[in-house]
């Protein structure tokens, strides 16, 4: 039930989730194979589908630094409602900004 | 087809739509808040009843608001892209906005500081700025869009009768914002030709009639305002002589 | 203060000996109720302010062509007066006073998540009203462009727009933080027992506003950095000689000020939502409909911004969209109306001052509200959008709504906050004049704006000086009104009657600590058992009480 | 909908239904640590509408002017973008470790890890400093002639890319002077192995400052 998720009175007594260091390490090398693949592909001419393949890459790596960098997925649920209350807030705004450009 | 132009009377209908369902529900809201005043006061009813609230009414107040408002929305958009229609063979005048002042320039390359129109005849205004955003305005027609530069936006109308119509500069752009005003002059469609190809480029005195400069106008304001003294909305307009 | 001595047995906020003396004990103070009337204090001023700054207008609108003022002291001052009105008035309004010093104790709380914080809102507040005064006497003089800041005018004019932006990003970053501490307030800080649906309605309300606040606030304040970046260093951002989209700029800025309405509107029906179930003696009908309602508002809310530019060259797609969404964003406001008015039904009303205004608001912002739908409505806004109509519009919700009930909830916490009881005799006079007023001012707007007046105009056509006049004389029923409520208000805090601790009959917990509240608003956390508005318990009470009497007689 | 909040939950298993204390001392009294998260994680959110109105801007002109900016990505330096976008993820991967070896009681080591978080952000700048001395040297900047000259869309661009980077840049140096607070505070034990929190909510800001750059980079430094 919604209200008894929002509510963050008793989770915290948990134990402090600490993340080892060897996971750190291989989310950044995933991070970097990110980067170096975005950089290859931007060589290549995929037309209109260029950009897309650019903020899917992107997206992916945000969502790495999310959700293990800043403990998004070990944490409170309010926190992944907060991220995504603004996330979908934003894309909204995007989608009805474009509404108007769309069909100038 | 009353009202000054082929828009007016379906705005005005769509206005009185929803100010007819207004008026209703704000009378029923106030005239039944009031009586439970009077009727519940602590004198007539010391014990209150405490309700906590009704699922089925709380349904039937989503409900009807929510189909009153989407019909509204409905009248409205209908009505809109009624106005957003080009009529094919429209006549096209350009009209550029700056400060403080409008210009008109018409197909042939005829340019003027007042807008001459043919009666009973589409006419499509291509608007645009030289500076800052600028709105042009025909009350009487119930028609305006902005002037915005870099930008072209349009505004279509047909005149119903022949006469002389405010024009108002609705969007703020300094310091005479109040003072760009300007008229459009709707005129038989036989005069019309032969004023368009008259070759005078210069204002003539009907269209300095309304006395108000456009532009030029300083700050400290000499005299009074004289707009078109029957162009309220819904009152006619002045013919021409 | 003096008179404020020790009641009984307990020490008021008052007289609590901080570190500090003097002033020092109130802008080092991070008490919320210290920093809840410190911005009492600041509001009213600019309110007055703003409030002379609109009867100069409206002076100016007497006669055809000049009055008092040239047309550039016209533009700056109706700039000023929306500025000082929307930006240090009625956005931070009720939340930053009311909700400073009356959320914690609802909640069953001792102070905000972050107290130091919420000094640090107080100060970007004043700050940001500091340095909206000083653009007024800086080398380019008062700003003149309306309190939209429409590009390209703004990049333009070489009126002070830069300095009055920086006093907007503080101001917004205050609204932000203090946003942010009352949503952390709301999650950490309730009473135990104190469920979500357990909240007085006032709390939800200035959950769904925090939410607005934090989440809108952000995109205005970097649209309005843009332009003055841009004014600063030529980048070529929103110029549409260097490439740039005025509508964009029209977008960002709707974005926010559209959401920002809500921000205004939002705890003023929290308010109301407190005000009517305790006159009314009753429990509030359709507590959850309204609290969902409030979020149901902050949330479609953000989709209809673009109803304020369906005549700026937007895609005629865009303008359908969006005025279908204004259509769906009115019926939440509409399901609160209608509970309210339910909330009447069977109750035991006692029609005091915070009442009667709040009754006042009913209509009042109704009106407004439906006059909404006519500018949502496409077609009828072509005509009216940029005329007196939507000037009429936003003052009757503005005004008539959010600034009708900021007083009502002054009249309504007055004793609470002071300790003293003003002449509701007299508090009632002088909100029928201020209706009256204000229906003479602002309804007459709504005919100027259908004939056709255009807002923003320093001078008008001769078929419209019969309604400004009339309009004119409107604004000097409602100073005289102020002038009286002002007055009442004031003999009341210097010589009124010592108020009790619960004067109105109220449910809610802020009226179970002394008048005024002790620093520590309670001796002990409260455990909350029941709803907010639980006036079951109270009648079942009484009854038992009086079956015991009866009882008691039966025996003799 | 549950009637029945949590703390009530807490309180009914206690025996005489009083307060749960813990919970009390903790929400009520100073030292919430939960609530400083979730007021550290508000105001990030804030930060990404903040830059997420801007990347709206980007958006908008570059489906506008989608042939300017191609144009002038051209001009772009991609390898000191993507040199960058490593130094960030790197510093990311530091502050995030140091954390963990604060919450293993390894002091020293999360003061180095720190101090190496620091030095990326330093280097990140020196870079930016570079990047940008390069283009201005070239006569790219606001209201230069030689940008004036060029088309409206790839002055949108340049604008774009100097406002954007440069409040980023910004946003890394206000990351520079708390992570130097947290060094400080860790080196005189205001933040320890047990009360962590505010190095938490630094290395969250830390890691936002990277996503925004993770988005930046491929839309200034990847139009080819
Ligand atoms: C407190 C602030 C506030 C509030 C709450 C509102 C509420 C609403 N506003 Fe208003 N608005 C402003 C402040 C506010 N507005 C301001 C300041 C401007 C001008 C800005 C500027 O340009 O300077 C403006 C401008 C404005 C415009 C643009 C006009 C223009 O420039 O062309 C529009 C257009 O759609 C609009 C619509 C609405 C609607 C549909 C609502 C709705 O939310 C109203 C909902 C309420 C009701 C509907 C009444 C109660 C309900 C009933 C009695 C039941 C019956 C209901 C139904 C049948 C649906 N407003
Ligand atoms: C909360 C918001 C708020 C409030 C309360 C008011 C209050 C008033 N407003 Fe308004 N107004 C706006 C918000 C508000 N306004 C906004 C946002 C705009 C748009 C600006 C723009 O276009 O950019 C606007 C624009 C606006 C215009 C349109 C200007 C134009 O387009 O040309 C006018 C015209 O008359 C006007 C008049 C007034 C008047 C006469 C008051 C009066 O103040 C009401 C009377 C109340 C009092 C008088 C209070 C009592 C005061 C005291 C007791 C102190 C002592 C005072 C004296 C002795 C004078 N306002
Ligand atoms: Cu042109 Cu107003
Ligand atoms: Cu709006």
């Amino acid at each position: 039930m919604a209200d008894n998720k929002l509510h963050t009175g008793s989770s915290e007594t948990s134990a402090p989730h600490i993340v080892n260091y060897s996971t750190y390490v291989l989310v950044w090398l995933a991070l970097l194979a990110f980067t170096a693949a975005t950089v290859a592909v931007a060589g290549i001419n995929f037309g209109g589908i260029t950009l897309l393949i650019a903020l899917i890459i992107a997206a992916a790596k945000a969502s790495l630094v999310l959700n293990i960098f800043m403990h998004i997925r070990f944490d409170d649920v309010v926190f992944k409602v907060f991220v995504g209350i603004a996330i979908m807030t934003l894309l909204a705004v995007f989608i009805f900004t474009f509404a108007d450009y769309i069909f100038r | 087809m009353s009202g000054a132009s082929n828009y007016a009377q379906s705005v005005d209908n769509s206005f009185i739509y929803i100010v007819t369902i207004s008026v209703i529900i704000l009378l029923g809201v106030t005239f039944t808040m009031i009586y439970f005043v009077i009727r519940y006061s602590r004198k007539r009813n010391p014990r209150p009843t405490n309700i906590e609230g009704n699922l089925a009414l709380e349904v039937v107040w989503v409900t009807i608001p929510t189909l009153l408002a989407l019909s509204m929305f409905y009248y409205g958009f209908t009505t809109f892209a009624e106005l957003r229609k080009v009529p094919k063979g429209a006549m096209t005048v350009k009209v550029t906005g700056q400060m403080w002042k409008w210009s008109f320039e018409y197909a042939n390359g005829k340019r003027y500081d007042t807008l001459y129109v043919p009666v009973n005849k589409p006419v499509k205004l291509e608007l645009t700025s030289l500076d800052v955003v600028h709105s042009f305005y025909i009350p009487s027609f119930r028609i305006k869009e902005d002037a915005v530069p870099g930008k072209k936006d349009y505004l279509v109308f047909t005149a119903n009768n022949t006469g002389k119509y405010q024009v108002e500069c609705a969007e703020y752009c300094g310091m005479n914002h109040a003072y760009m005003l300007n008229q459009v002059i709707v005129v038989p469609e036989d005069q019309f030709a032969a004023w368009l190809n008259e070759n005078s480029n210069a204002p003539s005195a009907v269209s300095n009639a309304h006395g108000g400069v456009p532009g030029a106008v300083p700050e400290n304001v000499p005299g009074k305002l004289q707009g078109l003294q029957n162009d309220t909305v819904g009152g006619g307009a002045s013919n021409p002589k | 203060m003096a008179d404020h001595a020790i009641h009984g047995n307990y020490v008021d906020f008052y007289d609590e000996q901080g570190p500090h003396k003097g002033v020092l004990a109130w802008i080092l103070s991070t008490d919320h109720k210290r920093i809840g009337l410190m911005y009492l204090i600041a509001l009213t001023t600019f309110f007055c302010i703003g409030a002379t700054i609109g009867v100069l207008m409206r002076l100016e609108m007497l006669t055809q062509g000049r009055t008092i003022m040239g047309p550039q002291t016209y533009n700056s001052l109706f700039t000023l007066h929306g500025l000082i009105m929307i930006f240090l008035f009625v956005i931070p309004g009720i939340p930053a006073v009311f909700g400073n010093f009356f959320l914690p104790i609802m909640l069953g709380a001792k102070d905000v998540a972050f107290p130091r914080l919420n000094l640090l809102s107080w100060y970007f507040y004043i700050g940001g009203g500091i340095f909206a005064i000083l653009s007024l006497f800086l080398a380019g003089g008062p700003i003149d462009t309306g309190w939209t800041f429409y590009v390209p005018y703004s990049l333009r004019t070489g009126t002070d727009v830069s300095w009055m932006i920086l006093a907007a990003f503080i101001l917004g970053f205050s609204s932000i933080l203090t946003g942010l501490n009352f949503i952390t307030t709301i999650h950490r800080m309730r009473a135990p027992g104190m469920g979500w649906f357990r909240m007085p309605l006032f709390a939800w309300s200035i959950y769904a506003t925090a939410w607005i606040q934090l989440i809108a606030t952000p995109i205005v304040g970097i649209t309005l950095a843009l332009v003055a970046i841009e004014r600063l260093f030529g980048v070529g951002l929103f110029d549409p000689a260097l490439g740039g989209d005025p509508i964009l700029y029209q977008h960002m800025f709707w974005i926010y000020s559209h959401p920002a309405v809500y921000i205004m509107i939002l705890p003023a029906m929290g308010v109301v939502s407190e005000i009517i179930p305790t006159f009314a003696h009753r429990t509030i009908f359709g507590y959850k409909a309204i609290a969902v309602s409030s979020l149901a508002i902050a949330f479609v809310g953000y989709f209809v911004w673009g109803h304020h530019m369906f005549s700026s060259g937007m895609s005629d797609t865009a303008r359908w969209i969006f005025s279908l969404f204004t259509f769906l964003v009115a019926i939440p406001s509409a399901v609160k109306v209608f509970n309210w008015t339910a909330t009447l039904y069977k109750g035991s009303i006692d029609l005091k001052a915070p009442l009667l205004f709040v009754l006042a608001f009913i209509f009042v912002f109704s009106i407004g509200g439906l006059t909404g739908l006519i500018l949502g409505a496409l077609a009828t806004d072509i005509h009216l959008t940029d005329t007196y109509f939507v000037v009429a519009h936003f003052h009757f919700v503005v005004f008539g709504g959010t600034g009708f009930i900021f007083f009502a909830a002054l009249h309504y916490w007055f004793p609470k906050m002071f300790g003293k009881l003003y002449n509701d005799r007299v508090a009632k006079v002088a909100i029928s004049i201020i209706v009256l007023g204000f229906m003479m001012l602002y309804f007459t707007f709504f005919i100027l704006g259908y004939e056709g007046m255009p807002r923003r105009y320093y001078d008008y056509l001769p078929q419209y000086h019969g309604l400004h006049v009339f309009a004119t004389v409107g604004s000097w029923v409602m100073i005289t009104g102020f002038i009286v409520m002002f007055a009442n208000l004031f003999y009341a805090f210097k010589k009124g009657p010592r108020a009790g601790m619960n004067p109105w009959g109220g449910m809610t917990l802020e009226w179970t600590v002394p008048s005024p509240p002790p620093q520590e608003n309670f001796e002990e956390i409260p455990v909350i058992t029941h709803g907010p508005y639980d006036y079951h318990a109270q009648e079942e009470a009484k009854e038992k009480q009086e079956e015991f009497n009866h009882s008691a007689e039966d025996e003799k | 909908m549950s009637k029945i909040p949590d703390a009530a939950v807490v309180n009914a298993a206690l025996p005489s239904g009083r307060p749960d204390e813990e919970h009390l001392l903790e929400a009520h009294g100073h030292k919430d640590k939960m609530g400083s998260k979730i007021g550290m994680w508000l105001f990030l959110l804030t930060e990404l509408l903040l830059f997420g109105g801007m990347f709206l801007i980007y958006g908008i002109y570059r489906y506008m002017n989608n042939e300017d900016f191609h144009t002038a990505g051209q001009g772009m330096n991609t390898i000191i973008g993507a040199l960058n976008t490593v130094i960030l993820l790197t510093s990311s991967l530091t502050v995030a470790m140091s954390i963990t070896a604060l919450q293993k009681g390894n002091k020293k080591l999360s003061l180095t890890l720190l101090g190496f978080t620091i030095f990326f952000a330093v280097w990140f700048l020196v870079n930016k400093y570079f990047e940008w001395s390069h283009e201005i040297r070239s006569g790219i900047y606001p209201k230069s002639p030689e940008l004036l000259n060029r088309s409206q869309g790839e002055i949108l661009f340049f604008g774009l890319y100097y406002v954007m980077t440069g409040i980023h840049g910004l946003h890394v140096i206000i990351g520079i002077v708390v992570l130097s607070f947290m060094v400080s505070f860790i080196a005189r034990d205001r933040v320890t192995s047990t009360d962590y929190s505010k190095l938490e909510n630094a290395g969250l800001y830390w890691h936002l400052v990277d996503i925004i750059w993770i988005f930046l980079f491929p839309l200034f430094y990847l139009l080819r």
